[in-house]
């Protein structure tokens, strides 16, 4: 009964829905867009107009989502922390391949994260993809070696210095610029198409990826061992 | 037909894929079948993505859509169980 | 000043950091969490002084780009004062967490900072989009923070919660994305501005799924099911914190965005999902057994009023002010009480007997959340309530005002039927803070503190300051709660001097004010009653160390009455006088179950009183001089709801069942001022507020019919039913319960005579019960004090013991009966006169029958009290103590006075009885024969009369004849047998059989089977309405989905 | 008039009054005696009765309280007597009349059953309260009907002054309360039975059950007093009905012979019913006695 | 042909309404998480088409010109498509994991306690 209301209801809500097909449309851009677009280069330097949304105009945004992101790791530990009735799981030994293949190939996964974020102002991909990336080299770590764990200690530091170090980039626009994450003004803008580029966009996606990188890694082994490893206190 | 039929073409056969993809992962009861599927939606997605000119989005829904979540997912299976029950 | 900015990027920091200091030790840790709250509350504080001070808001951008390019923050007062309160809330739960080993773990210090400044950031963020990340950060943070405590409870009720949120953001984030879609801005500033120029077909659509997110998290009915689990099954201190700061946060982000939301379509929708909640909430809240599933139930009701008055707010029809006291009212009250639910530790109610018996300070401070939660003054609810509903009286929406104050009623009866149970006293040992560090309960007493100093700011404003006998009286009873150390009589003496301070200073004073005007006839005896109670209290201490502290409140709140010009401020000392006196009465043996039905009908008659003063309010009138200006329905409207009040609130035939128990139960020492003041206070109202507006009349099919007619017929039922009701009571104080709720009955219906002679007769009448009254009461505390008992087949021939209490009783008696020769007579006398002149004819041929009823009573309380035999029990029964008689002496005096010169009163009567209608009430034809329309008589005369026939009749006693031998006590005639032993030659019990069975049509228990039947009916609806609630998250997600297409059917997605 | 002539007068007529109500008393035995067949003791009976209580040689008391019945009792039925004008025109025959109207009169027929109740109650035996109870209780009962008829007749007037009653009734029999409202003449003589405590409303006393009542501890001077003052209550009482309803008297011998006639009728009521159990009276008086209250008040209202 | 963005916008609506129908209709917690995730996708997909212009390109600056040129600045605003709503999505992407991280997590924990995935299993505080 409470199905068929539900499947009832869901495609009542699909027409309603439907009616904002028309708005989906393609119009102008609005004065917000067209500054973006229009001065995005020239007000921070970095090519890839996203990542300047993302890092500058709205970095007060992606603050929030690395809060969230460090938020739900932690919400992610509570949870599943230890006493909270968990079986512990046994580890399963991978085989030699795995865990070699895996040791081998967990720096360059690394490097190729790293690359991904230093570069987030200039090409496509930063913070988020290339922390993604390095989690992934740390998940194929975690899938090798269950039963050894994680450098934690180094982990916790660079996940609570990274994200500090976005605060602290912040308030150096504070200081210097007189705005919270103000990029103009901060530090050079440089040259276009430049490694060392767009102000402190690069060094503020780059304490992103850290941050993403070492959270989702945090995650993974958050679920991976859950209470078999108590949360890192 | 131009390389822009073409590839509308591509598109829409992209788009099949999401939606088969998606009622696949919402019926199939091999839960890790399931979250296979929704993997799939995510990286389907993620090629829309570029076809919507948005590298960076598509690189992220890949990396994290498609891949970190479908992880933790499985993980999850893993400590659950595999198979969606009977009058569930 | 310090960057706002600040607010959110120190927190952030140190939440990033905390891991890192958390190496250092646990303990550092959490003095940097305290450390960053505190810096929070110094900000936003310092901020906030700015703001009072007539600072403009300011902008914060960040990024380097101002609005709309990039994200910018503000803070004003309203940002300000919220953070604080954050911040308060967020030391206040960590505090509290600290004694909680898990909460207070690393992870858990750092979802409890980020909660916090997840909502500091919601407050402050003018940006949708950032509106959306803060509400994630809120939303994941209560996510997490909630598996915090009972296993399984706190688990379901998390992921259901989380369900219905990951929905809500969805909804919100679409609507956010059209939104920007349509504007082509994310700034809401920038969107408010250009929304209206930019509507297009399906913009409606897009604003309804970003409102059902936000309705959603706000857990607005129907989706607030997960909400009212997590408050049952999450550990209380978490859910202060949360209700302190994302609730208020997630109000706030309601009132912001609600800017988008134009014409009156979304107003209505605004309101009616508001009062919905309100209603509904409150009505499922009934039927609650579990403490924080109650608590959960009155959040959800109490944000929906909120909501509702937004829109009002908006159209400027209602104060901000009202919505922030409100909100601030709600913040200290629920966090407050949730701290205090986790200290105590029971879930159910029942479990709640006793508690805290062993801390005044969180009995005070479970009290005062109490009273703030129903609104009651002094409380920041209180104010702001009243000036929601002014302004919407004021703009025409009385159903709504109905609404407000049926959902209020419902308040009343879940939060003090949990009191209830907090103030009987536990048959075991009680649970409670025994041993509760200082810092677990530190929260709830800092908002307590706060809730109580702001209160009694507003109301120092509304009535004056420290000088005024009010704010004397209340603040000197303030000071006393707290003092346990002396002893009861000691407390009882420093009462004494308060009462007798302000007395000399408003005698002393008097040239200033005229004392003869209705107010100063009401303080004299308010004054005189609480003179003679304190005296009293020297010979019976009291029970409890709080008595005195409550008395003096009451007494102020009363005199607050007395004193105030302004409906506001005269409601405002009904209320305080409500409460206080409900406190007293709650002191008794059995008093918390008899205080609580006097309770709800207390709040139900003040919920009439608000009704009827915001019927005034909507014709403009504030104070109480100008409501003579009503006319037409307001007058009736304004009239009606005033007197069904007063007439609730003594205790009319039909809603007379409160009283005999509240009498009866209330502390011995209590009863009497109970009785004789309290019971005249809501005569003050009618002769003071509703006498003011010129009484209409109702048509009917016959003939029109004054509504004062009505009323007066209501107080002659009463005083009749109650008579006949008195007649077979067992028990002492249910006896005169009873008898007092008949004799202001009598009252009433002189009062609505409205005639000089009417009110003569009213005002005489309510002195005389006041000293006759209160003189029985006094001397029963006196027999109860040394006796132990209160029913009748216990007592008997005490006049042997206690003669002086009996001389009291006797006096009392006769002047109750109105048998001449004393003072009672003329109030009978008066009272008949002035029916017949007004022509009530079957009402006086009915109320004289009442009066010889009430004989059979008074006869009753002496016999089986003092006469007939005197049981072996209490062959050793001392008299009263001699402030008891004292204070008895006290009354008998000017019942004696009275007797022989009526003029003592009649003249200043007339004086004020001229004063209102400019003719006096009677005429002096000599000095000693009063005259009406009617009849005369002539008091001295009668009084000589009867004491020469007394004492001649004495002499030919002691005279004539042989001289009598006295015999003992069992020495009878009782036909040659030896008598058996006194306990069974009384005849005390079912006195009156026969006239039972004689009116036994008349008394079957009609007036309270009806009141069950509403109580079974409300509680029905209750219990079938909480079925809504299903448990399951699947459910609650479908309900999200169905308001919307609930609200699109209405019309709203276009 | 001087107060101390006045006072003498009214001295005299409260001698009076009790010696005729004790007659009066013992007419009643005799005739009910010749009705149930008997002989009956003499007329004079009553004045023996009183001499043998009053020289009784032992006297007993309890409690102190125990005094005020007796004084209760006859200060009631004297006052009661002394507010009432027995003989308008004659100042000497109006008493103290003019120190209150028909509603302290009213409250003074209670003032001595109140106060020898309250001081049989003090003897401590069980009758006493039992016939108390009972008493309580027929007194509320008859009130209705009784206030109804005083409101009406009050109404009637506009005013509760017994002069203006009595002189409103003036010019002929058909002005008199009695056919001028037949109904609420009705109620009040009903409710008369039960005031004077008379057959069949005489459960009180109750002969044969209880010794007689309230007074059950009394004896010798006490029960004189109270025999004396039951004597003047009952006087003043029909005294009180032929000032409200027959016209009043103009004359001494008009006093006697409408006192007489209303005397008779509660005897002749007496005689022909069955006693009446408590609630049975209480019923009874709430019944139709009030209806024809009610009737009689309307009939007010209605001119 | 459709000339417009109607597809991505069409599958990204069907996507959501498939996902409230797992989390509606489906039973098992680990279904609902899925459904949850469907929505997060379709979600996003529904947003990045809302910035799309057909035959635009990514929002990248590769011409150095334009910062000395106005003018060339200028027409690169109708070259691109609108970066916002892909600066959104970036951020809703990692939102959402971190949201079905912890969803996970209290299924596992769920699961734990009651060794059910069955979420009528999960009701018993009610009304």
């Amino acid at each position: 009964m409470k199905q068929i209301i539900s499947i009832i209801a869901i495609v009542t809500i699909g027409f309603v829905l439907w009616q904002l097909v028309p708005i989906a449309m393609p119009s102008g851009f609005g004065a917000v867009t067209h500054h973006y677009v229009a001065d995005g280069l020239k007000d921070n330097g970095g090519s890839n107009l996203v990542t300047s949304i993302v890092v500058n105009y709205r970095g007060f945004d992606t603050l929030g989502e690395v809060t969230v992101l460090f938020l739900s790791v932690s919400g992610a530990a509570f949870v599943l922390r230890r006493r909270s009735g968990l079986e512990v799981q046994e580890p399963v030994p991978a085989s030699e391949i795995v865990q070699t293949g895996a040791r081998m190939l967990f720096a360059p996964i690394v490097v190729f994260g790293a690359y991904i974020f230093v570069h987030g102002h200039l090409t496509p991909g930063g913070g988020f993809q290339g922390g993604a990336v390095i989690a992934s080299g740390v998940l194929l770590l975690l899938l090798a070696n269950r039963d050894r764990a994680l450098p934690h200690g180094l982990l916790s530091w660079v996940e609570s210095l990274s994200g500090f170090g976005f605060v602290l980039a912040g308030l150096a626009g504070l200081i210097v610029a007189g705005s919270f994450l103000a990029n103009k003004g901060v530090l050079p803008l440089g040259q276009w198409n430049r490694l060392v580029s767009a102000g402190v966009i690069p060094i503020i996606y780059i304490l992103i990826g850290l941050k993403v990188g070492s959270e989702l890694s945090v995650l993974l082994d958050v679920m991976v061992h859950a209470a078999g490893d108590e949360e890192a206190n | 037909m131009n390389i822009v039929t073409w590839l509308n073409l591509v598109d829409l056969l992209v788009c099949l894929v999401v939606i088969i993809s998606a009622i696949g992962a919402a019926v199939h009861r091999n839960l890790l079948a399931a979250t296979v599927f929704a993997g799939v939606v995510s990286l389907a997605i993620s090629f829309l993505f570029l076809r919507l000119a948005a590298p960076d989005v598509a690189m992220t829904e890949a990396a994290i859509g498609a891949g970190l979540s479908t992880v933790i997912f499985l993980i999850a299976v893993r400590r659950t169980e595999e198979v969606e029950g009977k009058d569930q | 000043m310090v960057n706002p900015i600040l607010l959110i990027g120190v927190p952030l920091a140190v939440a990033f950091l905390l891991p890192l200091v958390d190496m250092l030790g646990r303990r550092t840790a959490r003095a940097v969490h305290l450390l960053t709250l505190a810096f929070e509350l110094f900000v936003a504080g310092e901020w906030l002084v700015q703001f009072l001070h007539g600072a403009a808001a300011v902008n914060i951008i960040t990024g380097g780009w101002a609005p709309p390019i990039g994200i910018n923050l503000r803070l004003g007062p309203l940002e300000a004062a919220l953070v604080c309160l954050a911040a308060l809330t967020g030391i206040g739960s960590a505090l509290y967490l600290a004694h909680h080993e898990e909460v207070g773990s690393l992870r858990g210090l750092v979802i409890q900072l980020l909660l916090v400044t997840g909502a500091i950031g919601l407050i402050m963020t003018r940006d949708v989009f950032n509106t959306f990340v803060f509400l994630e950060i809120s939303g994941i943070g209560t996510y997490s923070i909630v598996i915090f405590g009972k296993e399984r409870s706190a688990l379901e009720a998390g992921f259901k919660y989380i369900a219905l949120g990951g929905a809500a953001s969805t909804f919100f984030l679409l609507g956010v994305a059209f939104l920007y879609k349509i504007t082509g801005t994310l700034n809401l500033d920038d969107m408010i501005h250009k929304l209206p120029m930019a509507v297009v077909a399906g913009t409606g659509t897009v604003l309804l799924l970003l409102m059902v997110g936000i309705m959603s998290e706000l857990k607005l009915f129907p989706l607030n099911g997960p909400a009212i689990d997590l408050y049952d099954g999450v550990e209380p201190g978490v859910m202060a914190l949360i209700v302190g700061t994302t609730v208020n946060a997630l109000f706030f982000v309601f009132w912001k965005i609600s800017a988008l939301y134009t014409g009156p379509a979304w107003a209505a929708m605004f309101a009616s999902v508001g009062m919905t909640t309100f209603l509904v909430c409150n009505v499922l809240a009934i039927r609650q057994t579990r403490v924080r599933r109650m608590l959960g139930y009155s959040s959800s009701a109490q944000i929906g009023l909120l909501v509702f008055l937004v829109p009002f707010v908006k159209s400027g029809e209602v104060a901000l002010s009202a919505i922030a006291l409100l909100l601030v009212n709600h913040t200290f009250a629920k966090a407050g009480l949730l701290w205090l639910a986790g200290t105590h530790g029971g879930e159910k109610i029942k479990e709640w007997k006793g508690a805290f018996s062993d801390s005044l300070a969180l009995r005070i401070a479970l009290a005062t959340f109490v009273l703030a939660m129903t609104g009651l003054p002094p409380f920041p609810g209180f104010w702001g309530k009243w000036q929601a509903l002014v302004g919407l009286a004021q703009h025409g929406h009385g159903w709504w005002i109905g609404a407000v104050l049926v959902g209020s009623l419902f308040e009343f009866v879940y939060y003090f039927g949990w009191l209830k149970e907090a103030l009987t006293p536990a048959e075991t040992v009680p649970r409670g803070a025994v041993g509760s560090p200082l810092s677990e309960v530190f929260g709830s007493l800092l908002y307590a503190g706060l809730a109580i100093a702001l209160g009694a700011k507003v109301l120092m404003q509304v009535w004056g300051g420290f000088k005024t006998p009010a704010i004397f009286l209340g603040a000197a009873g303030f000071v006393l709660l707290f003092i346990r150390a002396l002893p009861e009589r000691f407390k009882a003496a420093l009462t004494l001097v308060a009462v007798a301070w302000v007395a000399w200073g408003v005698f002393a004073g008097a040239r200033a004010c005229p004392l003869w005007d209705i107010r100063g006839f009401f303080l004299v005896m308010v004054l005189f009653g609480a003179f003679v109670i304190s005296v009293a209290g020297l010979g019976i201490p009291a029970e409890r160390g709080s008595f005195w502290g409550l008395f003096l409140i009451l007494v102020g709140s009363i005199i607050g009455i007395l004193y105030s010009s302004s409906l506001l401020g005269f409601f405002a000392g009904w209320e305080l006088m409500t409460w206080s006196s409900y406190l007293l009465v709650s002191q008794g043996r059995h008093g918390p179950k008899a205080g609580y039905l006097y309770m709800l009908f207390a709040a139900a008659a003040g919920l009439l009183v608000l009704g009827g003063m915001m019927v005034a309010e909507s014709a403009g009138v504030t104070t109480l001089a100008a409501l003579v200006s009503l006319s037409g329905g307001v007058a009736l409207a304004a009239w009606g709801l005033l007197a069904v009040g007063f007439a609730v609130k003594v205790a009319s035939w039909g809603a007379h069942i409160w009283a005999p128990g509240a009498y009866a139960e209330s502390p011995d020492l209590f009863t009497p001022f109970l009785s004789g003041v309290i019971s005249k206070i809501p005569i003050f109202g009618l002769a003071a507020v509703v006498a003011r507006i010129a009484a209409p009349s109702v048509a009917t099919a016959i003939s029109s019919i004054s509504v004062a007619h009505i009323l007066g017929w209501v107080g002659g039922l009463t005083a009749f039913g109650m008579t006949l009701l008195a007649v077979f009571q067992e028990d002492m104080k249910k006896l005169l319960a009873y008898s007092s709720v008949g004799q202001v009955g009598y009252v009433v219906l002189a009062m609505a005579l409205l005639t000089p002679l009417g009110w003569t007769a009213a005002l005489y009448y309510a002195v005389n019960h006041f000293l006759f009254k209160g003189l029985l009461f006094l001397a029963i505390a006196g027999v109860i004090y040394r006796t132990g008992v209160r029913t009748f087949a216990d007592t008997g021939g005490l006049i042997k013991r206690m003669p002086l209490s009996f001389i009291a009783v006797l006096i009392g008696i006769i002047a109750l009966a109105g048998v001449p020769p004393l003072s009672g007579f003329a109030g009978k006398w008066l009272l008949y006169e002035a029916l017949m002149d007004k022509g009530w004819l079957f009402l006086t041929a009915f109320m004289m029958l009442a009066s010889v009823m009430a004989f059979l009573y008074c006869f009753r309380l002496i016999h089986s009290i003092f006469l007939g035999q005197l049981k072996d029990k209490d062959r050793n029964v001392r008299e009263a103590p001699w402030p008891l008689l004292l204070a008895e002496l006290l009354m008998v005096i000017p019942i004696l006075a009275l007797s022989v010169r009526p003029q003592l009163l009649i003249e200043p009567l007339q004086h004020l009885v001229t004063g209102v209608f400019g003719v006096p009430g009677v005429r002096f034809a000599s000095a000693a024969t009063m005259t009406t329309h009617f009849g005369y008589f002539n008091a001295a005369a009668m009084m000589a009369l009867v004491v020469v026939l007394f004492l001649v009749l004495l002499f030919i006693l002691l005279t004539v004849g042989p001289k009598p031998t006295k015999v003992k006590q069992l020495d009878i005639v009782y036909a040659a047998e030896v008598p058996p032993s006194p306990e069974e030659l009384q005849y005390a019990w079912a006195f009156y059989r026969p006239y039972e069975r004689a009116f036994a049509p008349l008394l079957k228990a009609r007036v309270t089977a009806f009141w069950h039947g509403v109580v079974d009916v409300v509680e029905g609806v209750a219990e079938a309405g909480r079925r809504f609630y299903t448990g399951n998250a699947q459910t609650y997600v479908l309900y999200s989905v169905l308001f919307i297409l609930v609200l699109a059917a209405f019309g709203l997605a276009r | 008039m001087p107060l101390g002539i006045k006072i003498a007068w009214s001295f005299l007529g409260v001698l009076v009054a009790i010696a005729y109500g004790l007659v009066i008393a013992g007419i009643i035995r005799k005739v009910m005696a010749r009705i149930q067949g008997r002989i009956g003791p003499p007329v004079w009976q009553q004045f023996i009765d009183l001499g043998k209580v009053i020289f009784q040689r032992t006297a007993t008391r309890h409690g102190w309280m125990f005094y005020l019945a007796p004084i209760f009792r006859a200060g009631g039925g004297i006052g009661l007597y002394l507010l009432i004008p027995v003989v308008i025109g004659v100042p000497a025959l109006s008493n103290f009349s003019f120190n209150g109207d028909l509603l302290l009169v009213m409250y003074f027929i209670f003032f001595g059953s109140l106060g020898m109740a309250l001081g049989a109650a003090d003897s401590g035996h069980p009758h006493s309260p039992i016939g108390i109870s009972r008493g309580l209780s027929q007194m509320t009962a008859y009130e209705l009907p009784f206030a109804l008829a005083m409101v009406a007749l009050a109404a009637q007037v506009h005013s509760f002054s017994i002069h203006d009653i009595i002189m409103a009734q003036q010019g002929g029999i058909l002005h008199w309360n009695l056919f001028a409202n037949p109904l609420a003449a009705i109620a009040a003589f009903i409710a008369f039975l039960g005031m004077n405590m008379y057959a069949p409303f005489n459960i009180v006393g109750a002969p044969q059950e209880i010794p007689v009542g309230p007074p059950t501890e009394y004896n010798s001077i006490f029960l004189s007093l109270m025999m004396s003052g039951r004597a003047i209550l009952a006087v003043a009482k029909i005294v009180l009905y032929m000032d409200l309803f027959l016209g009043g008297a103009h004359s001494i011998l008009a006093a006697f012979v409408k006192t007489i006639i209303i005397y008779f009728w509660s005897v002749f009521v007496g005689a022909v019913f069955p006693r009446f159990r408590t609630e049975q009276a209480v019923r009874f008086f709430l019944g139709w006695p009030t209806v024809a209250g009610i009737a009689g008040v309307l009939l007010v209202l209605i001119r | 042909m459709m000339a417009g963005n109607e597809l991505y916008v069409a599958t990204g609506l069907i996507v959501i309404l498939i996902g409230f129908a797992t989390v509606l209709v489906k039973r098992n917690l680990l279904k609902i998480v899925i459904g949850f995730s469907l929505i997060d996708s379709g979600t996003n997909l529904l947003i990045v088409a809302l910035g799309f212009y057909p035959g635009r390109t990514a929002p990248i600056v590769n011409n150095p010109d334009m910062l000395a040129n106005r003018a060339s600045l200028l027409v690169n605003t109708a070259k691109v498509v609108d970066p916002v709503p892909q600066a959104l999505v970036l951020t809703a992407i990692v939102i959402g994991v971190g949201v079905t991280a912890l969803m996970l997590a209290y299924v596992v924990r769920l699961y734990a306690t009651g060794k059910t995935l069955d979420v009528r299993q999960f009701g018993r505080m009610k009304w």
